[in-house]
């Protein structure tokens, strides 16, 4: 992927022009396609629930951006983390297919938003039960380190995560095995409705790494670069053999947890604060044209290539066929490859067919 | 009086039995000030207070964990999973803790551990699963999962009265979608008794929560179509499960077809036609068929979901067949 | 040859399989120097090293979990749970994420869990427990429960190489307990295939794991005592199921008694009589009967012990019942 | 509990010299009582498997005894806190009972070892499964706290059940709600076979408190004192209404997990070490005799009185009858009250009037 334009010299270390254009190229995607697919759920086009991570762009963006795909680096992302995914070499066609529905989409229909995998790419598709990917992720960097090969992990849990008995086994599994992981915690202060109060009496998740005998570091999630610099040193560190760090992101939630909550229960005031105080692309946008010399032409040339982009996706997406209903029984098992269809279907597909929907179903006396 | 749907007969329910009884509380992941996912509790803490309605860290096992031991020191625990499907989490507290602590230590253990639960709803593989059967097979625990408003507020007044552990699953697509006037009172529905929603000579279909209203709805239609008189049982109740009413059934018809939305393999049907092969053989004119899910992850697409649940078509075919044996 | 015990066999099994493939490596607690609970896995970590035989820390849903990601990078994991009652702790990670990998995902996840299950050795309720039907529900796992070495061993083998996850129930009474030549060479036995472990003309008994010895010895004493020619089936793979096995000795004697040692309600025996009835219900000569465990947790004390579990005895008596319908 | 002795104002803070005796009284049970079984355990009259405590009865006899059964203080043990049990008013006929499987055990024969619960004299019966009663205890202590009670629970995990799922959501639940309960972390270096070394990669379990944002304590649990006091602090704490602390005790397991561990996994000469230097019971005795003026002859005494009533239990628990097999049936409900016995059983109990057993069974070429 390539944002082409002159290449000065860096500021930060590590990060020269064309990176820090990247940066803000895929975090202007991540947030301008999110935008789209609240149009297409308006327009009932997605199917299921909508999350949004509107405001937690630079955490997503800068932390996936620390892993190195070509040195076969896997993450495995949240629901927030549709920046992540991007980063890694996932579409916008992708995912509007997948939030569709489409029987082209990655999971060929069977799966919700950013829930698909590809391994060779480097991600690993995720379920809902939150903390299960701490586990598993345990097990892929495992497999790094028992082949002796120089890559690394990096799962993402929330703040509500940190709770569950999966996020404890997994990580506590990848500090003894001096696994090459990286564990994020995205702190957005939220885990639905219940703020961080009410799910820790820890003041900072970062602490929690002492208990696992391994670092624990914590950075301005919404300060992209400050993001990427803080992954990248536990990446080297894991790529060095040293084992597991855990990254606390500090980040806010600007949205509700998906776009049906009206976030009644937010203090007045805290949202918009956030908003004009710390927004994540406002401020790395000042940082560019005020420390970095882009102009701001050379940013809207990137807005416009992101709109075109995402327009582009967004038609093929739509042209997308629906899945062939016959595929919901293929490829539970490698063998056999597909499950026979059941004794009153034979010969009718009329489920389908019919497209029967529940309308005036449940419109009985009981 | 007017109709309440189904999620506030269960909110209703919640409401009378903390009104009722000071020692009932409830336990889960939102549930406070939000009022749920799905808004069930709503109005629940405001009326009750932060510490009858306590907003817990994401940890079902500690929910549940947490439930049997204020459970065993007198208090009446609800507990709930934000959908069913995270009970997963929780099944070795239930199985093992929960299930047995009267059995083995003596240990009252009165709770209720309810949520949203089964598809139709397009939500995918972890929005949509129906967990009756990884706990059919475990003594000490109670399943109930009905199909109705009535049902719903009366078996979850029954449940938190009970002094075992009660599985209370409510089938999410009927939340909002049915409604009726409920009876008035202290409407309360025993535990492990089952309904007749419909009265029929040819053919009984056994059943429970949503697919009980697509086989009233074959019934309607092979009753129209085919002239077939088409008996209705719901369960309601699946652990006690009720043999009265289920061999009654059978020895009325003849002809069974279990229905439900769960897998076929493995799931309950299983148990209901060995209970019936144990209890009515003789009365059997026909093999007692099943109509469930297909053995997949319930799949997020639209046309994959209606593909893989059973739909009322399929009821009616299999029904056809059944009555054709 | 010598002749191996049941865990003699499942061990050769692993040895043959790591010494096979690279990509097997064991997970377990206490598998490594120690050789495991049961020392089943003895001398595998002093033959393949640490890397490949891994103590892990007490933590079941990291071990299953840690299988399945290790399983994605192309490792073929084997994990151990010390007493299989504790792979209720790894039920959310083995039923959500393992068994819907490939579905969801396309992840291939070839790995085993295996460990010693099963009752009769006055163990109590959670180092006693049989565990199968709570997977049985599960589309995306398959599941093995071998009654002699032999099969102990093949299964075990074809479980290490089949694409997906196998569980694999040893019974820990049978460990040490029963003994046989093993078949020389690669023997691997086919997951899905039953086994006719004795030929019989007037009732067919179904069973697996420890059930088929006292099913064989029950046939046994039914032969002496009342000239009753018995057929048993042992199943050895519970998911896929051997419906065609099944059908055959169903259509052959007319006559099913299904025989398990765990508790009725809920137990295997209910699917695989919805299946004899979706099947074979023409043949049916008598009701599919069942001898399984009483509903209780199972309790510790022998005399408690056994009066829950299934007795030869109890399958005599309800042979006879059956042969006299 | 009386050990009735001239009563001097004591030595260390709190505890008076009746109170010393008592400690040293229940070790001394303990130990004994332990040894009582092993014989018992060769005879075959133990039924199952038999855990032992030895070497680690001060740290069970010392944070039990910091609780108050008179104010409603629970514990929940684990297999090798039988000094907890018996503080908290277990008595060794109820554990003979117990261990032998006997009729009128605890858990009239349903159950294993200390596996048993009373909650009139405040404690649990426990399951097998690791981790899972601090969730339980985070439920009762939550109760307690609901109520307005000043009453305190203490939970007991080993080194190896920190590592559980369970584990982490109960405390972390408990700390959240500041639930009177204490977390004792029995660190007594092994988890079965492994070392602590391969449970964890933090170097102190009481760093885990952190984690928690709760207070993290740590003293020698082979001090039968200063395990008193420690714990003590805590479950004054609780009382207060402050909330969980955990303490970790530092203590050695010197025989196996079970009676049937060789222990080939100890580095040579560990067990002889502690055994000869570290002993519990030893160090106390040196404690009271040279410190606190306590004669050979009273601990004679004690250890007489030790002895008298372990005989006494133990013929009374052999003269103990077995379970009633139908009583297995019972109890599963409150209602219905038993549950039927299974068709083939009409009339017959035959698996059990014959004594039925599995001679024989498995000889069958397969
Ligand atoms: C084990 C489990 N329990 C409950 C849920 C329901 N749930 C989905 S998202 C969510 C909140 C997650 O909060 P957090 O981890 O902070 O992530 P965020 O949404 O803030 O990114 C909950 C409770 C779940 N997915 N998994
Ligand atoms: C969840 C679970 N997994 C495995 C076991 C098997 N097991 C019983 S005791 C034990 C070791 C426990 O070690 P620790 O917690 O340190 O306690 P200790 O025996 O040292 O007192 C294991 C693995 C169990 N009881 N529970
Ligand atoms: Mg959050
Ligand atoms: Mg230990």
């Amino acid at each position: 992927m390539a944002v082409t334009s002159a290449s000065k010299p860096a500021a930060p270390p590590a990060l020269n022009r064309d990176q820090l254009l990247e940066l803000y190229y895929y975090m202007r995607l991540t947030r301008s396609l999110e935008e789209r697919l609240v149009n297409l759920y308006r327009q009932t086009k997605v199917v299921g629930g909508l999350f949004r991570s509107l405001g937690q762009e630079a955490d997503a963006v800068g932390s996936a951006y620390a892993l190195d795909r070509s040195r076969g680096d896997v993450l495995s992302p949240l629901i927030r983390n549709l920046g992540s995914m991007l980063v890694q070499g996932a579409t916008p066609l992708e995912i509007l297919r997948q939030y569709m529905a489409k029987g082209d989409s990655p999971t060929r229909g069977r799966e919700l938003n950013i829930h698909f995998g590809d391994t060779v790419r480097g991600f690993i598709g995720q379920i809902s039960h939150l903390g299960d990917m701490v586990p598993v992720m345990a097990g892929v960097t495992l497999s790094f380190k028992l082949r002796r090969e120089e890559r690394v992990g990096l799962v993402y849990v929330g703040d509500g995560a940190t709770s569950t008995g999966a996020f404890h086994e997994g990580i506590n599994f990848a500090a003894v095995q001096r696994c090459p992981l990286v564990v994020i915690v995205e702190n957005n202060g939220y885990a639905y409705s219940t703020p961080t109060t009410k799910q820790t009496a820890c003041t900072s998740f970062k602490d929690k790494a002492v208990g696992y005998g391994i670092p624990g570091v914590r950075a301005d999630g919404n300060d992209v670069v400050a993001t990427y610099q803080v992954t990248k040193e536990a990446v080297d560190r894991a790529r060095r053999g040293e084992g597991v760090t855990l990254v606390e992101l500090m980040t806010y939630r600007r949205k509700g947890h998906a776009e049906h909550d009206n976030q009644s229960y937010v203090p007045p005031g805290e949202i918009q604060r956030w908003s004009s105080e710390n927004d994540p692309v406002d401020r790395y946008i000042k940082i560019l044209t005020e420390s970095e010399g882009v102009s701001a032409a050379e940013l809207q040339r990137l807005d416009a290539r992101v709109v075109a982009e995402i327009d582009q996706a967004t038609d093929q997406a739509e042209a997308s066929p629906a899945p062939e209903p016959l595929d919901a029984l293929a490829g539970i098992y490698a063998d056999p490859p597909a499950t026979p269809a059941l004794w009153y279907r034979e010969g009718v597909r009329s489920a389908v067919d019919q497209h029967e929907r529940a309308q005036g179903w449940g419109t009985h006396d009981g | 009086m007017a109709e309440s749907t189904y999620l506030e007969a269960i909110r209703q329910g919640l409401f009378e039995e903390m009104e009722r009884d000071p020692n009932v509380l409830c336990l889960g992941e939102d549930i406070g000030a939000y009022g749920g996912a799905f808004k069930v509790t709503e109005g629940l803490q405001a009326r009750f207070g932060e510490r009858r309605v306590i907003d817990t860290p994401l940890s079902e096992a500690a929910i549940v964990g947490a439930a049997a031991g204020a459970a065993h020191m007198g208090l009446r625990p609800v507990c709930e999973m934000q959908f069913i499907d995270f009970i997963s989490c929780a099944y070795d507290m239930l199985t093992n803790y929960v299930a047995t602590a009267r059995y083995r230590a003596f240990l009252p253990c009165p709770m209720v551990v309810r949520g949203p639960s089964g598809g139709y709803v397009r939500g995918g593989p972890f929005h949509s699963q129906n967990p009756e059967a990884a706990f059919l097979h475990t003594p000490g625990l109670k399943i109930v999962y009905p199909a109705t408003a009535s049902d719903a507020k009366g078996l979850l007044k029954a449940a938190i009265r009970d002094d075992d552990c009660v599985l209370f699953f409510e089938h999410k697509y009927l939340y909002r979608r049915i409604k009726e006037e409920l009876p008035p009172g202290d409407h309360v529905v025993p535990i492990g008794k089952a309904r007749l929603a419909r009265e029929g000579r040819d053919l009984s279909i056994i059943t429970y929560a949503a697919t009980v209203w697509k086989a009233l709805e074959a019934a309607e239609q092979l009753e129209r179509e085919d002239g077939l008189s088409v008996e209705v049982l719901d369960l309601r109740s699946l652990l006690p499960m009720d043999d009265e009413a289920i061999v009654a059934t059978v020895k009325k018809t003849n002809r069974v077809l279990i229905v439900h939305e769960d897998t076929v393999t493995g799931g309950v049907a299983g148990e209901i036609t060995a209970r019936i092969n144990d209890l009515a053989f003789e009365w059997l004119d026909a093999p007692v068929k099943r109509v469930a899910a297909h053995d997949v992850p319930l799949p997020y697409a639209p046309q994959l979901e209606d593909f893989v649940l059973p739909q009322t078509g399929d009821i009616v075919r299999a029904a056809r067949w059944l009555a054709a044996y």
